[in-house]
């Protein structure tokens, strides 16, 4: 099984939404106003949401088939679970090896530990995938 | 917009039709029997017959029945048949007066022979406007039949009290069709009972054209007039527009009119998928949708034809010489107790008995 | 087939995932000198304030159960015959069908003229443990060398309570990446933080007075109470030196992991790959480099093909609030194009070396974000001429590449694109 | 200092508001602007073109468009929109643009016809257990068909002329590359193809890219002759000759230089940055014989393979001209009533000039029929139909198929918010700014407009199947089924429909 997410550039739009909802889906309340209003500490979204003249799209980890993070990582807290690249948060230190080497940059620095996408391993279907608004995010699962 | 178009009838019918295929004529009390029998399917709004064969002694004129609703309406007649008809014989309809039945009208029949010298089809298009212009401009005049060697024979009641009333034990032919009428939203009239005929052509029909319009504002478009207030005369035309006017056989016109589902046609062969398009994408205006049985009567055949979805019962029955046609089997097993075959058509399925020959 | 590892770190987990992959099967024996289980060398500073060794565990215990490795730990190797394959341990030998040698590297402890005491290092869960236990009495430590290992240690100490001096030979910390600005700004911070840097120094002599340690400097004395030697690591190649085996600064293998016997693969802090870029063996120590040597060697000892990326310097690395990530040659020769961005107040500085239209080198300080990104453009040898700019002044963004290469990008990494 | 009153008012509850700037970011028209410095988002209500870009995809709901109920003083005779007009008039000394259709209040003859069904004497037909057939033939029909009987065998001598298939009585109407973006022209193109049915390149020539939906296309030839070669004619299904637009009858086409993009300079073959202008008359057509050759030439051209469509605006004399068109050779008739949308029309042609479609189809069919040419051309109505009601009361009337333009572009997102001719759609229809135009997916439009139409077919379904009929041609001209309400006698006479009652 692979997981991949895939934008496609010709269609976002630029709303930014999928942060919105990744946010919404990692926050502790699930709830929209409560997340963005009311809990004092939310994650920053796992989206990798990039704009270049006429180009944007969102990034999110893409599961590479041979991930360079796993074999960067100094603490051997990567590995893939159920098609997902999934970085153990106990075993994280901050070093950044995977930062350093993802080639899509998707990869991103918490105040302590690496965080990613996750593809909202609970879910059929990853939110941002879901609240796209445009189509212009794609889910594969193979 | 002719007023009384806007008030088509609306029936439930019964239907029959019977043919020696040999030729030899059976009275008009047989077919009596037989329409008889579904009583229930009328309602006493009209009855009536056709008979072929029945005027032997004048084979080779047009035999004209009208109604008149006055002696003014007889003598315009009379004036418009003169110019293009030299009016052979003339008498008045025999009847039964003891026979009650409301509003009758005069009835009167003509042996009419053409004055000009044509050929078939001349004198049959000339026969043809002839009878759309009593129809159309002659105030209480109906035309109702207008073909050779055959009449119709119709009115107001149950088709037992107009076969009486018509005395149809004195006619024989080797072809009969009957109606019975259940008309549901007009008194019935005398013009309105079936069968409905044209030239040879006469329909009897069981059902409710839904398409009536688009038949109708079609046919209008090559000099057809639709003044008698029933489906039945639009279906007359289309067979004779069809059939006379456009050449197609008879199996062809019964696949315009009944046209096969265009899923039925994309899965057709090459030649027979062209043809059937063709014809349905030329004469769609000739389609026919709705709930209908009717059986056309003609010179020397009967046909039955249902609609595509077969909403109106039909049946054929086949015994020795004579082919039957009916609504209900019991009126064909009533007159002819046993029978070789019996057959059910399909929706849009045509049957069709001919002198000589019978085919399906 | 029967696989033998010498070595238990990176290279050899990476090695046994490579095996694995092709050969469920296969017998795997693991010899280690090191009596534990795999650990990660980058962390070793964890373990300056604990000896709980399962906080940098690399793998742990249920990873060897699962591959099935032999292991054979706390057993060093003596010598080894190569035409028997056979490998001669204390008491026993071991034959291989194909051997992996990933000895590692050891520590470079300089001779202090007239110093008889200890000397300590930081390479290994050993030196880590002997150093923090000898901590407790100690309040003024000597580091030598101010690479990584030097610097990195340095801000454990301070942070730990002890006064630090680190001395320098070069003109400033991580001298080696070759760019003087990254070594101004860690020059900087480190003594913002309170070490005391003694910079461009060398050490003359050291002798024990009292409690105390006296070391001159060509230019002043100072006390301390315990010497580190942070001056590097050399591969640990001393059971091959005689042998037929190629050996340079260490055991020199090919792109595929192999050295010039037959059967004899050698992959992390040992081994010296040819690189292209430089047109030499570099010995690159690094935990990346490791583990992608050590797989790429499981597999072709397994029978697989797999060839190694040209491999290049790169490192993350923090140093009190100074992240930095630094990939590739920063030391740019006479025709290369460099592209600064200076922020000192935001303690933002990026370099790009360009190489004939194509980027050699990257280092980022302050915001390292997607660094990854160049880094791949590194890797992939892309061409930047066009993008040079953007990469410089704007964030980091996969939006920067043409679309083309985007496109090749995610199928190299992930497969077609639907 | 503009006078003009906005027209709406942005309302922002700031309890649900998240800050996460999707209004920011989608507003075109720059209603929302955000201040870094204050994190505040200002709000400019005067831009507002009430499109409701911005409530519906603010993630919270925390948006509101509302009329502006602050207007100039009630008069009946003065209104509002006049009252600005004249304002906006007086500031910029131009004439009024407008985009779609007549937002008027006159007579909508579709909501004053009602339709009939069966009841006892004819059975309803449900669709969903009997064959239901929808598809229609467009084009010349030949009078009567020379079939031979030989041995048994029949063969048909008589050759058809180019007919359109199409599955559904519905297509969707020109709207050209340039008017719309591209995305939009392969929304309607994919969903045509799928559907089995055609849309109309308008006059904005075929771009490359869709060529490969050459078979479900139906390309114009307008008075610009913008994009029109022996390539285009021949790859396109069947070729329409626009003489006039509902929306804007007697008036040509104005496409700004800013929107003439490069790929709509190629398509259209033109210098791009150019202003493009479809004269108001072909200037090779000046009387219904010029007509007469141009049919002919495209016919020639094309090796009288495809059928020519004459498309014309609903005007006080169509009748006429039809029966001039359907003599002149066209195959299909189009009439686009006066409700038809546009991108850009002054807005005083736009609301006042042309009838109904209704009406002119009505007295086109009855024209055609009382000259016995009905079957010479088929008719297709355009123009305002809004729902598979219209269409049915349309093909009833006397028409073969409908055109679909507005209720395509609304099923693609178009909120009707008619500011077309600026070239800002904020829904990616009607702009060729690469930022807005990627707002649609020709995936999602396509599937919506799939959608739409398949609804519609089988609203159409079960409409005819509850009078009965169960075959579109039954349906064709058959007004019996059809009554008024409220219509005088005049009304009843020109539509040909009896009151209901009668």
């Amino acid at each position: 099984m692979k997981r991949r997410v895939m934008c496609n550039e010709d269609f976002c739009i630029g709303c930014r939404l999928c942060e919105v909802h990744c946010n919404v889906k990692h926050s502790k309340s699930g709830d929209i106003i409560l997340a963005y209003k009311y809990e004092e500490e939310r994650e920053p979204s796992r989206m990798a949401f990039e704009e270049k003249d006429y180009v944007c799209g969102s990034i999110v980890c893409m599961n590479c088939k041979d991930p360079l993070c796993v074999k960067a990582c100094s603490m051997g807290a990567i590995e893939i679970k159920e098609g997902t690249v999934a970085i153990d948060d106990e075993r994280c230190v901050g070093c950044w090896m995977c930062v350093m080497v993802c080639p899509f940059g998707a990869i991103k620095r918490g105040d302590k530990k690496a965080f990613k996408c996750d593809h909202c391993h609970d879910m059929e279907t990853p939110v941002c995938v879901l609240n796209c608004p445009n189509k212009a995010l794609v889910y594969e699962v193979d | 917009m002719n007023k009384l178009c806007r008030e088509k009838d609306i029936s439930g019918c019964s239907i029959f039709g019977l043919i020696n295929t040999d030729g030899e004529k059976v009275s008009g009390r047989v077919i009596t029997d037989a329409i008889s029998v579904m009583h229930d399917r009328s309602n006493g709004l009209g009855g009536g017959f056709s008979g072929y064969g029945i005027y032997p002694e004048y084979p080779d004129e047009y035999a004209f029945h009208l109604f008149f609703d006055s002696i003014k309406a007889k003598e315009e007649t009379e004036d418009l048949m003169n110019k293009n008809f030299l009016i052979e014989y003339d008498e008045k309809i025999r009847t039964d007066n003891s026979v009650n039945l409301p509003n009758k009208p005069l009835l009167w029949r003509y042996f009419l022979k053409n004055r000009n010298i044509l050929t078939k089809e001349g004198e049959r298009e000339e026969t043809f406007r002839v009878v759309m212009d009593i129809n159309n401009n002659i105030d209480g005049a109906y035309v109702i039949s207008s073909g050779k060697n055959m009449g119709v024979f119709k009115g107001v009641g149950f088709p037992e009290d107009i076969s009486k009333f018509y005395r149809l034990e004195e006619y024989s032919g080797y072809t009969w069709t009957a109606h019975g009428r259940f008309p549901t939203n007009t008194p019935g009239w005398w013009g309105g009972a079936h069968p409905f005929g044209l030239l040879d052509w006469t329909i009897v029909h069981n059902g409710e054209i839904s398409s009536y319009d688009a038949n109708r504002r079609y046919l209008e478009m090559y000099g057809y007039r639709c003044n008698l207030v029933t489906d039945t005369e639009v279906i007359t035309y289309l067979f004779d527009y069809l059939v006379r006017k456009n050449n197609l056989s008879l199996p062809l016109a019964s696949k315009v009119i009944s046209s096969p589902m265009w899923e039925d046609i994309d899965r057709m062969d090459k030649k027979e998928r062209e043809l059937l398009k063709a014809l349905r994408i030329t004469y769609g205006g000739a389609l026919l949708t709705g709930p209908f049985s009717v059986i056309l009567g003609f010179e020397n055949g009967i046909m039955g034809l249902g609609d595509r979805l077969k909403l109106r019962p039909f049946i054929v029955g086949k015994n020795e010489n004579t082919v039957y046609m009916s609504s209900e089997e019991c009126a064909i097993r009533k007159i002819s107790p046993e029978l070789d075959s019996v057959y059910r058509p399909r929706g849009g399925e045509f049957t069709i008995a001919m002198l000589d020959e019978c085919y399906e | 087939m029967k696989y033998v590892i010498i070595g238990n770190g990176t290279s050899a987990v990476g090695a046994i995932e490579g095996i694995r992959s092709m050969d469920q099967k296969g017998e795997i024996i693991l010899i280690s000198k090191e009596n534990c289980i795999s650990y990660s060398k980058p962390q070793l500073y964890q373990m300056l304030d604990s000896d709980d060794l399962d906080k940098i565990s690399y793998r742990d215990e249920e990873f060897y159960v699962k591959n099935n490795v032999s292991k054979i730990l706390g057993r060093s190797l003596k010598s080894v015959d190569f035409n028997k394959k056979v490998l001669f341990l204390e008491k026993e030998s071991i034959h291989y069908d194909k051997l992996l040698i990933a000895t590692g590297a050891k520590a470079n402890i300089p001779d202090l003229k007239g110093f008889s005491g200890e000397i300590y290092s930081f390479t290994n869960i050993a030196e880590a443990n002997n150093l923090r236990k000898s901590l407790d009495n100690k309040n003024q430590i000597v580091i030598l060398g101010g690479g990584l290992i030097g610097a990195k240690l340095s801000e454990y100490l301070v942070k730990m309570g002890k006064e630090v001096t680190l001395i320098v030979s070069s003109k400033g910390v991580l001298s080696s990446l070759g760019d003087e600005k990254i070594s101004d700004i860690l020059n900087k911070e480190i003594l913002e933080n309170g070490i005391k840097l003694l910079l461009s120094r060398k050490v003359v002599s050291a002798k024990k007075k009292d409690s105390k340690i006296e070391i001159t400097l060509d230019d002043e004395k100072i006390m301390c109470d315990a010497i580190v030697s942070c001056k590097g690591v050399k591969p640990e190649i001393s059971p091959f030196e005689k042998t037929e085996l190629s050996i340079g600064r260490g055991i020199k293998v090919d792109d595929h992991m192999k050295t010039n016997i037959d059967d004899v693969y050698a992959a992390g802090d040992v081994a010296e790959i040819f690189n292209p870029l430089e047109n030499k063996y570099l010995n690159i120590p690094i935990l990346p480099n490791a583990f992608n040597g050590g797989y790429c060697a499981g597999i072709n000892m397994s029978g697989g093909e797999s060839k190694i990326d040209t491999i290049y310097p790169m490192n993350s690395l923090k140093i009190f609030d100074i992240q930095m990530i630094t990939m590739g040659m920063l030391n740019p020769e006479k025709n290369d194009e460099v592209l600064t961005l200076l922020d000192s107040e935001k303690k933002i500085y990026k370099k790009l070396v360009i190489r004939e239209g194509k980027l050699i080198g990257a280092a980022l300080l302050g915001d390292v974000d997607r660094a990854g990104i160049l880094n791949n453009i590194i890797r992939s040898n892309l061409d930047v001429e066009s993008i040079k700019e953007d990469l410089l002044n704007n964030k980091i963004n996969f939006y920067v590449l043409p679309r083309n290469v985007r496109e090749d990008i995610i199928k190299s990494y992930t497969g077609e694109i639907k | 200092m503009s006078k003009i009153i906005p027209e709406f008012i942005v309302k922002k509850n700031e309890d649900k508001c998240i800050n996460c700037k999707v209004c920011v970011r989608q507003c075109s028209e720059e209603v929302y602007k955000y201040f870094e410095d204050f994190d505040l988002i200002r709000i400019y209500d005067d831009k507002c073109v009430g499109c409701h870009r911005c409530d519906l995809m603010c993630p919270t709901d925390a948006l509101t468009i509302t009329k502006n109920n602050s207007q100039y003083k009630e008069n009946s005779h003065w209104d509002n929109y006049t009252i600005k007009s004249i304002k906006k008039q007086a500031e910029t000394g131009g004439m009024i643009l407008t985009g779609s259709g007549n937002d008027k209040p006159y007579t909508s003859y579709w909501d004053r016809i009602l339709l009939d069904a069966s009841q006892v004497t004819n059975p309803a037909i449900d669709p969903i257990r009997e064959p239901m057939e929808l598809r229609t033939y467009l084009g010349k029909k030949s009078d009567k068909l020379s079939i031979k009987e030989e041995n048994g065998e029949i063969f048909l001598e008589t050759e058809l002329s180019p007919q359109l298939k199409i599955e559904t009585p519905i297509m969707f109407s020109a709207m050209s590359y340039g008017s719309i973006s591209l995305n939009t022209c392969e929304s309607l193109a994919s969903a045509a193809s799928k559907l089995g049915t055609f849309y109309n390149t308008g006059e904005g020539g075929l771009h490359k890219k869709l060529y490969k939906y050459g078979k479900n296309t139906i390309g114009q030839v307008a008075s610009g002759r913008f994009g029109v070669h022996t390539d285009y004619l021949n790859a396109c299904a069947a070729i329409e000759i626009k003489i006039g637009q509902g929306a804007k009858p007697g008036i040509g086409g104005h496409l700004p230089g800013e929107k003439v993009t490069v790929e709509i300079s190629q398509t259209r073959m033109m210098p791009p940055g150019t202003d493009a202008i479809s004269p108001a008359p072909h200037h090779d057509i000046y009387s219904i014989e010029d007509l007469k050759q141009l049919i002919a030439l495209i016919k020639e051209a094309t090796d009288y393979e495809k059928p020519v469509l004459v498309k014309i605006a609903a005007v006080h004399n169509s009748a006429a001209i039809a029966s001039g068109i359907a003599r002149a050779g066209a195959d299909v008739i189009v009439i686009d009533g006066f409700r038809g949308g546009t991108g850009a029309a002054p807005s005083v042609i736009r609301d006042n000039t042309g009838i109904p479609i209704e009406v002119a189809l009505a007295v086109i069919d009855q024209r055609l029929r009382d000259e016995s040419i009905r079957n010479d051309v088929s008719i297709v109505a355009a123009g305002g139909i809004r729902s598979s009601a219209d269409a049915v009361k349309a093909i009833a009337l006397g028409a073969d198929a409908v055109y679909i333009g507005t209720a395509a572009l609304v099923a693609m997102g178009c909120t009707l918010c008619q500011k077309c001719y600026k070239g800002k759609c904020n829904w990616g229809l009607t702009t060729q700014d690469p930022v807005l135009t990627r707002r649609l997916n020709p995936a999602i439009g396509s599937q919506n407009l799939v959608n739409l139409v398949n609804s519609w077919s089988l609203e159409i379904k079960e409409i005819i199947g509850s009078m009965g009929i169960n075959a579109i041609e039954a349906l064709r001209g058959n007004r019996y089924r059809l009554r008024g309400i409220g219509l005088s006698d005049v009304e009843s006479d020109i539509l040909g429909i009896e009151h209901a009652g009668m």
